[in-house]
């Protein structure tokens, strides 16, 4: 498998309310998605995963870095050609109330993007409409409503049918489900299932529901104050944590089963996120981690490898963890 | 659970006019609540969970007048019909309420010490200082660090949970015999969330509170609640013991939602599970089930009328659900 | 927080310089020759040797940056040069009017402020009954009245009908008070109109459901919660509102016949006298400067986050 | 069109005092020479002072002139006057808060910090200022007022840009890879357009009060056109003696105005909800006991 789409050492940051400091927003990442797959991307609020996502289709100007598409350094690229290029990586938004427009029906919306994509016949542009409609499971007589008429899930694939108008080979999925009813959450989440499988599209899903991910994604990435953590397979990311982080994100998320809700006795992380303007020292999570030592504050810790694909950047990931946990 | 419930709901039916619509987001609402237990309401958006809880205590924003009909009976005094001094005296007092967002919900203009210090000025009759001394307390009751920094600081130089914590000292600082909580996790982060229910737990059994518990997260519901009651398009369509409805859930609606959670033991990769089609849009109330044209069990009965909310098989359950009763009358 | 007033004492200063330079191009580039304009005034068939010592006697012949250094070396001490048309000195002028002026737009401002709090308190307390629905009418009224016709009106009823106050003049206080009003009254209208604004848009905000969750009454929500958040919001009204009343002196002191700054500038305008003109403009932009560094610093005071965002 | 559309909608929504008011100040300033029943500067001294009689309904002032044509042909003047200033205002305004809030960066600071220094300086001081270099006449009134109100125009202008650009829909257009010129032209200037032009009518009596002030100090409409604030003064002298002559221009001003005043007002408070009156009460309450009614059988 090759990757389609390489993020290398990726910084973004923005202007602090105060005056002259900056956020790092995204501190030096690198993630890798390919062909044909579904990726996970977790995290709390204001860990900076949707900031990566934005970056990656140039709604905010990364400080330094590398975005590869295909190949093809996007940086290198500019004006039209930057444009034509970045056309085949796609944003899904969050909340499909406001990513339509209003006052335009669900034909103009998505003839919009097919005109931006250059598709010049009208006749063409009529049949393309009721086939995308028809890909994201809406019938062709919604293209004369107007957006605002219709629900959040049926807004959500309009957006997402706009998406495929430009053909793209990635789709960057900022938290699509989560402005949905719960009981409809699971229509959008297999219509991602399918697009991957019929039209080979790549996903970078970025979420906080960890169960959803863990379903969806084959590959995951968790990021923390800016940072990715640890990254590996969905399988043993989720079956086998290896940052402390990590370990306790997933140990805080509540299940629904009762009689085992009430057995768990989660670990609590103590405090929150430290500000992203001043992060600590050395490790950005040794303030609320349980086995941080003195060395943690020193110096960055190193991205160790648990197994094939899985890395951690913990010094006590891999064996040393279970011999520290042991100790405490 | 012996003893006369603190709250005792009936028929309960708003109807919310506002410049533009009107709405009955709540029809026909039945529950009992007893001393230091805790209800979960659980509902997707606009099933009607936060209205049910709010309009009867005149909690309404600007430019939404609600209508309320029924019974509610609160430590044996009627709500419904009472007059709007009647309902501020118990507010703050007898019942305390926690926001979703502890963002909005603070006053940003002034200090959190002066927010919850006023509680204790009107219903405990503190001088000023002595309201500050009980806000420092409180402060230190919901887990803050360095309390006296904290008293003289803006809701904006706080974290996300810092800030519901602050919401929670307000709820609580005149010792309430009831809280309502709605959402209190909703906007905080999965790591916050742990701590500030565990919070919650741990102050309402201090303070011999019951607790009405908001949420549309099942896990939240499992963790915290003692019996839970599901509702849909503004009805109540399933209660019961939460240990029950969670591992037996009755109603067709019930058991989708739980259904649909996605569990450790879901291959990866495999498709979700979920209900097909879409919840159906206030307005008018719903002849029939509200549920019936997403329900995979219905028939011709559903349409016909209200379905009645009968006890079920599972004892201490129950719904309301034609096919239920009708399989319930075909047992018995 | 003293970083902070440094730093708008110190854009203060470098806008003041901006506002001479300004000032002064103003009248560089106005159209027409200003050596010919006053050699007419003096003599209707001005020679071009008139004209000559005219530019002599002015200094217009030199290089600009020289005249500029000149001008503004005596704007500093006082001294704006000789009206063209009175031959008056120009800095002499301002300094006797500047009491009066004084005089009317701290009146006016006195007026303005209690008047919109009264009206903007009553219709806050009253919402959507009848004393609110009287103040917002008023207000309203009062808004779209322009101060010209609140004079003539003010004249005529008091005046003139029932010669409770006189017509003109500036010889003490009760000769002040229609002076006052006649400033004040537009904007104390549009201040009470921020005031109830400002309430009915704090009272629909998340945080007065909070308030009332805790109990407390409306009039307490309204003053507990409601005036920290449009302080600010008010205080940058009023600022801006006593800016537009030094402008106002502009046309309420020839109705009174005060001899004041803005009766000066008035005359200025009308005889394109430059030399006023410059003069007035250059007070008048420095007092804006000045009010808007108080209001300012104000503002931050009372807003807890501008507060944070500029300590 | 689209600019036009929130326009037309938004009127619908205005309350109706304010659209009964403007409408007729704008029919009468488009039918004044054919409605007004006297040639407005016709003089007749012999009638001069003379108080309301069948043919002069409002008197005539000390020159003998009509005083109802006078008042029906200065709205026009009035008319006239606000939208050329409105345009030219608006059009550089719309110009310049478009570009700052699409370009942003450092365009922005500098085009909003010159905005900041023209909105320091109050509307009224500029245009005497202007006036009394360049002289006065018809146009440099305009010019002073036009030059006097495109800061605040520009100012709000930028803040519906950036609020638009920052919208996901606006992000969309520009992750689908449309140019520059489509953003630009295509969505953003007409929805600013839109937005702006609801300011703008909300801010024609400022602009009125301006153009009338202006002329009441004799530096705006020259005589003998007439004009409410230059009427006023006209009448002014004579004010003991024929105090009619004096309200009747300042009443018609202020009437002009106010329809856009309570414009204005319900700009300000369009997001703001307000307490259903009690006519909306009972018209919900009506549908709610038909549900009743329906649910009983």
């Amino acid at each position: 498998m090759s990757a389609i789409l390489e993020v290398e050492h990726l910084v973004t940051s923005f202007p602090s309310a105060k005056r002259g400091q900056t956020i790092k927003a995204v501190n030096d990442v690198s993630i890798h998605l390919n062909q044909g797959e579904i990726v996970g991307l977790v995290g709390e609020s204001g860990c900076g995963k949707s900031t990566l996502g934005r970056s990656i289709v140039g709604l905010e100007k990364p400080q330094s870095g590398r975005v590869v598409f295909d190949g093809v350094d996007l940086g290198s690229l500019s004006g039209r050609r930057l444009r034509e290029a970045r056309r085949a990586v796609q944003y899904v938004f969050q909340d499909p109330y406001a990513s339509l427009n209003d006052r335009q029906t669900v034909g103009e919306a998505i003839n919009e993007a097919l005109i931006i994509a250059g598709l010049r016949s009208q006749t063409e542009r009529e049949g393309r409409i009721a086939e995308l409609l028809n890909q994201v499971g809406l019938a062709t007589t919604v293209r004369d409503r107007f957006t605002r008429e219709l629900s959040g899930g049926q807004r959500q694939r309009i957006a997402i049918a706009r998406s495929l108008a430009v053909e793209p080979r990635v789709l960057i999925c900022d938290e699509p489900v989560s402005a949905l009813d719960l009981s409809i959450r699971a229509q959008v989440m297999n219509l991602f299932l399918d697009l991957r499988e019929k039209l080979g599209v790549s996903c970078l899903f970025i979420a906080h529901d960890l169960a959803l991910v863990r379903q969806a994604a084959s590959r995951v990435y968790v990021m923390y104050l800016g940072k990715v953590v640890e990254s590996g397979s969905s399988e043993e990311v989720y079956r086998n944590p290896s940052h402390p982080y990590t370990q306790l994100l997933l140990a805080s998320v509540p299940e629904a089963d009762p009689a085992t809700e009430r057995r768990r006795n989660p670990p609590l992380i103590t405090g929150e996120i430290p500000s992203p303007t001043n992060p600590p020292s050395g490790c950005f999570f040794r303030t609320r981690c349980p086995l941080s030592v003195e060395a943690c504050a020193e110096a960055e810790p190193v991205s160790q490898e648990v197994s094939s694909m899985h890395k951690a950047a913990c010094r006590f990931a891999g064996g040393l963890f279970a011999k520290r946990v042991s100790a405490a | 659970m012996s003893s006369e419930p603190i709250l005792r709901v009936k028929d309960l039916t708003i109807d919310l006019l506002t410049a533009h619509t009107v709405v009955r987001p709540v029809d026909g609402v039945a529950y009992e609540l007893s001393r230091r237990e805790t209800l979960a309401i659980v509902g997707e958006s606009g099933s009607g969970k936060t209205v049910t809880c709010f309009a009867p205590l005149g909690l309404m924003p600007v430019g939404v007048q609600a209508d309320i009909s029924g019974s509610i009976l609160f430590d044996s005094r009627q709500l419904v019909g009472s007059d709007n001094e009647t309902l501020r005296s118990l507010r703050g007092k007898s019942i305390g309420f926690i926001f979703q967002d502890p963002m909005s919900a603070l006053n940003p203009a002034r200090r959190v010490g002066r927010q919850i210090a006023e509680v204790a000025e009107l219903h405990l009759g503190m001088t000023a200082r002595a309201a500050e001394t009980r806000a420092l307390e409180l402060i230190k009751m919901v887990g803050m660090s360095d309390p006296e920094i904290r008293l003289k600081q803006y809701p904006h130089e706080l974290s996300g949970g810092l800030r519901q914590r602050v919401m929670i000292a307000i709820a609580i600082a005149a010792e309430p015999t009831l809280l309502v909580a709605d959402e209190p996790t909703t906007a905080l982060d999965v790591t916050v969330q742990a701590q500030i229910l565990r919070l919650l737990k741990e102050i309402q059994s201090r303070m011999d509170m019951a607790m009405i518990l908001i949420t549309h997260d099942m896990g939240v519901v499992a963790g915290a609640a003692d019996r839970v009651m599901v509702m849909y398009a503004g009805r109540h369509v399933e209660t019961g013991p939460t240990e029950r409805v969670l591992s037996q859930p009755q109603h067709p609606y019930t058991m989708g939602l739980i259904d649909a959670i996605p569990r450790k033991q879901d291959a990866i990769g495999s498709r979700f599970r979920g209900l097909p089609g879409i919840p159906p849009i206030l307005g008018a109330p719903i002849t029939g089930c509200a549920f019936m044209a997403r329900c995979g069990y219905a028939v011709d009965a559903c349409g016909e009328r209200r379905p009645p909310f009968l006890p079920t098989a599972v004892p201490g359950v129950s719904a309301a659900c034609p096919v239920l009763n009708i399989r319930a009358k075909e047992c018995a | 927080m003293f970083a902070f007033i440094a730093k708008r004492a110190r854009n203060a200063v470098l806008l003041l310089f901006l506002a001479s330079v300004l000032c002064f191009a103003l009248v560089v580039s106005a159209p027409g020759n200003v050596a010919i304009l006053i050699a007419e005034l003096r003599t209707p068939t001005a020679t071009k040797a008139d004209i000559a010592k005219v530019e002599e006697e002015l200094g217009l012949n030199k290089p600009l940056l020289e005249r500029y250094g000149f001008w503004l070396n005596g704007a500093i001490h006082g001294d704006f040069g000789i009206s063209y048309k009175t031959g008056e000195a120009v800095g002499a002028s301002l300094k006797s009017r500047l009491a009066v002026t004084a005089t009317l737009v701290a009146g006016g401002a006195v007026v303005a402020f209690l008047l919109s709090l009264f009206v903007g308190f009553v219709g806050a307390l009253w919402a959507h009954r009848a004393p609110d629905v009287v103040t917002r009418g008023s207000a309203l009224l009062g808004a779209s009245t322009p101060s010209f016709f609140v004079g003539a009106l003010l004249v005529y009823a008091f005046s003139v009908t029932w010669h409770v106050f006189p017509t003109f003049g500036f010889a003490g206080p009760v000769s002040w008070v229609l002076p006052w009003l006649t400033l004040g009254f537009l904007p104390a209208a549009v201040l009470s109109r921020v005031v109830r604004v400002g309430f009915e848009e704090a009272m629909a905000k998340p945080y007065v459901l909070t308030a009332m969750s805790k109990g407390l009454s409306r009039t307490s929500i309204l003053v507990r919660d409601a005036i920290p958040n449009i302080a600010p919001t008010y205080l940058n009204a009023l600022g801006t509102q006593i800016g537009t009343m030094v402008v106002g002196a502009v046309v309420v002191e020839p109705l009174f016949a005060w001899q004041g700054i803005g009766d000066l500038f008035l005359t200025g305008v009308r005889f394109r006298d430059f030399m006023v003109v410059q003069a007035c403009l250059l007070v008048f932009i420095t007092f804006f400067i000045i009010l808007n560094v108080v209001v300012d610093i104000c503002i931050t005071l009372t807003d807890p986050r501008l507060r944070l965002q500029r300590s | 069109m689209q600019p036009v559309r929130p326009l037309l909608k938004a009127i619908g929504a205005f309350p109706r005092s304010a659209v009964f008011t403007i409408g007729a100040f704008v029919l009468l300033g488009l039918l004044a020479p054919y409605i007004a029943p006297h040639d407005p500067n016709a003089q007749d001294l012999l009638i001069a002072g003379q108080g309301p009689t069948l043919a002069h309904p409002f008197g005539v002032d000390h020159l003998g002139r009509d005083t109802l044509s006078r008042l029906i042909v200065a709205a026009r003047t009035s008319l006239v006057g606000v939208c050329l200033v409105l345009v030219c205002a608006h059009a550089i305004g719309i110009a310049i808060g478009t570009i700052a809030g699409y370009r942003r960066g450092w365009t922005d600071e500098l085009l909003m910090r010159i905005v900041d220094v023209g909105q320091a300086i109050p509307s009224l001081i500029v245009s005497l200022a202007v006036i009394g270099i360049a002289g006065v006449s018809y146009w440099n009134m305009i010019l002073a007022l036009a030059l006097a109100w495109w800061p605040g125009s520009a100012r709000i202008s930028r803040a519906v840009a950036v609020n638009t650009m920052n919208k996901p829909h606006m992000e969309a257009l520009r992750v689908l890879g449309a140019s520059p010129v489509r953003i630009y032209f295509v969505h953003l200037l007409p929805t600013t357009i839109g937005a702006v032009l609801v300011y703008a009518t909300a801010d024609a009596g400022a602009v009125a009060l301006a153009i009338a002030t202006l002329s009441f100090l004799g530096l705006g409409i020259q005589p003998p056109t007439p004009e409410w604030g230059q009427m006023l003064v006209d009448a002014l002298p004579y004010l003991e003696s024929d105090p009619r002559q004096v309200i009747l221009p300042g009443l018609t001003l202020t009437l002009a105005v106010i329809g856009f005043n309570i414009l204005g007002e319900a700009v300000a408070l369009n997001r703001v909800p307000k307490p259903l009156t009690s006519r909306m009460l009972a018209a919900r309450r009506r549908v709610t006991a038909f549900w009743a009614k329906e649910a009983r059988p």
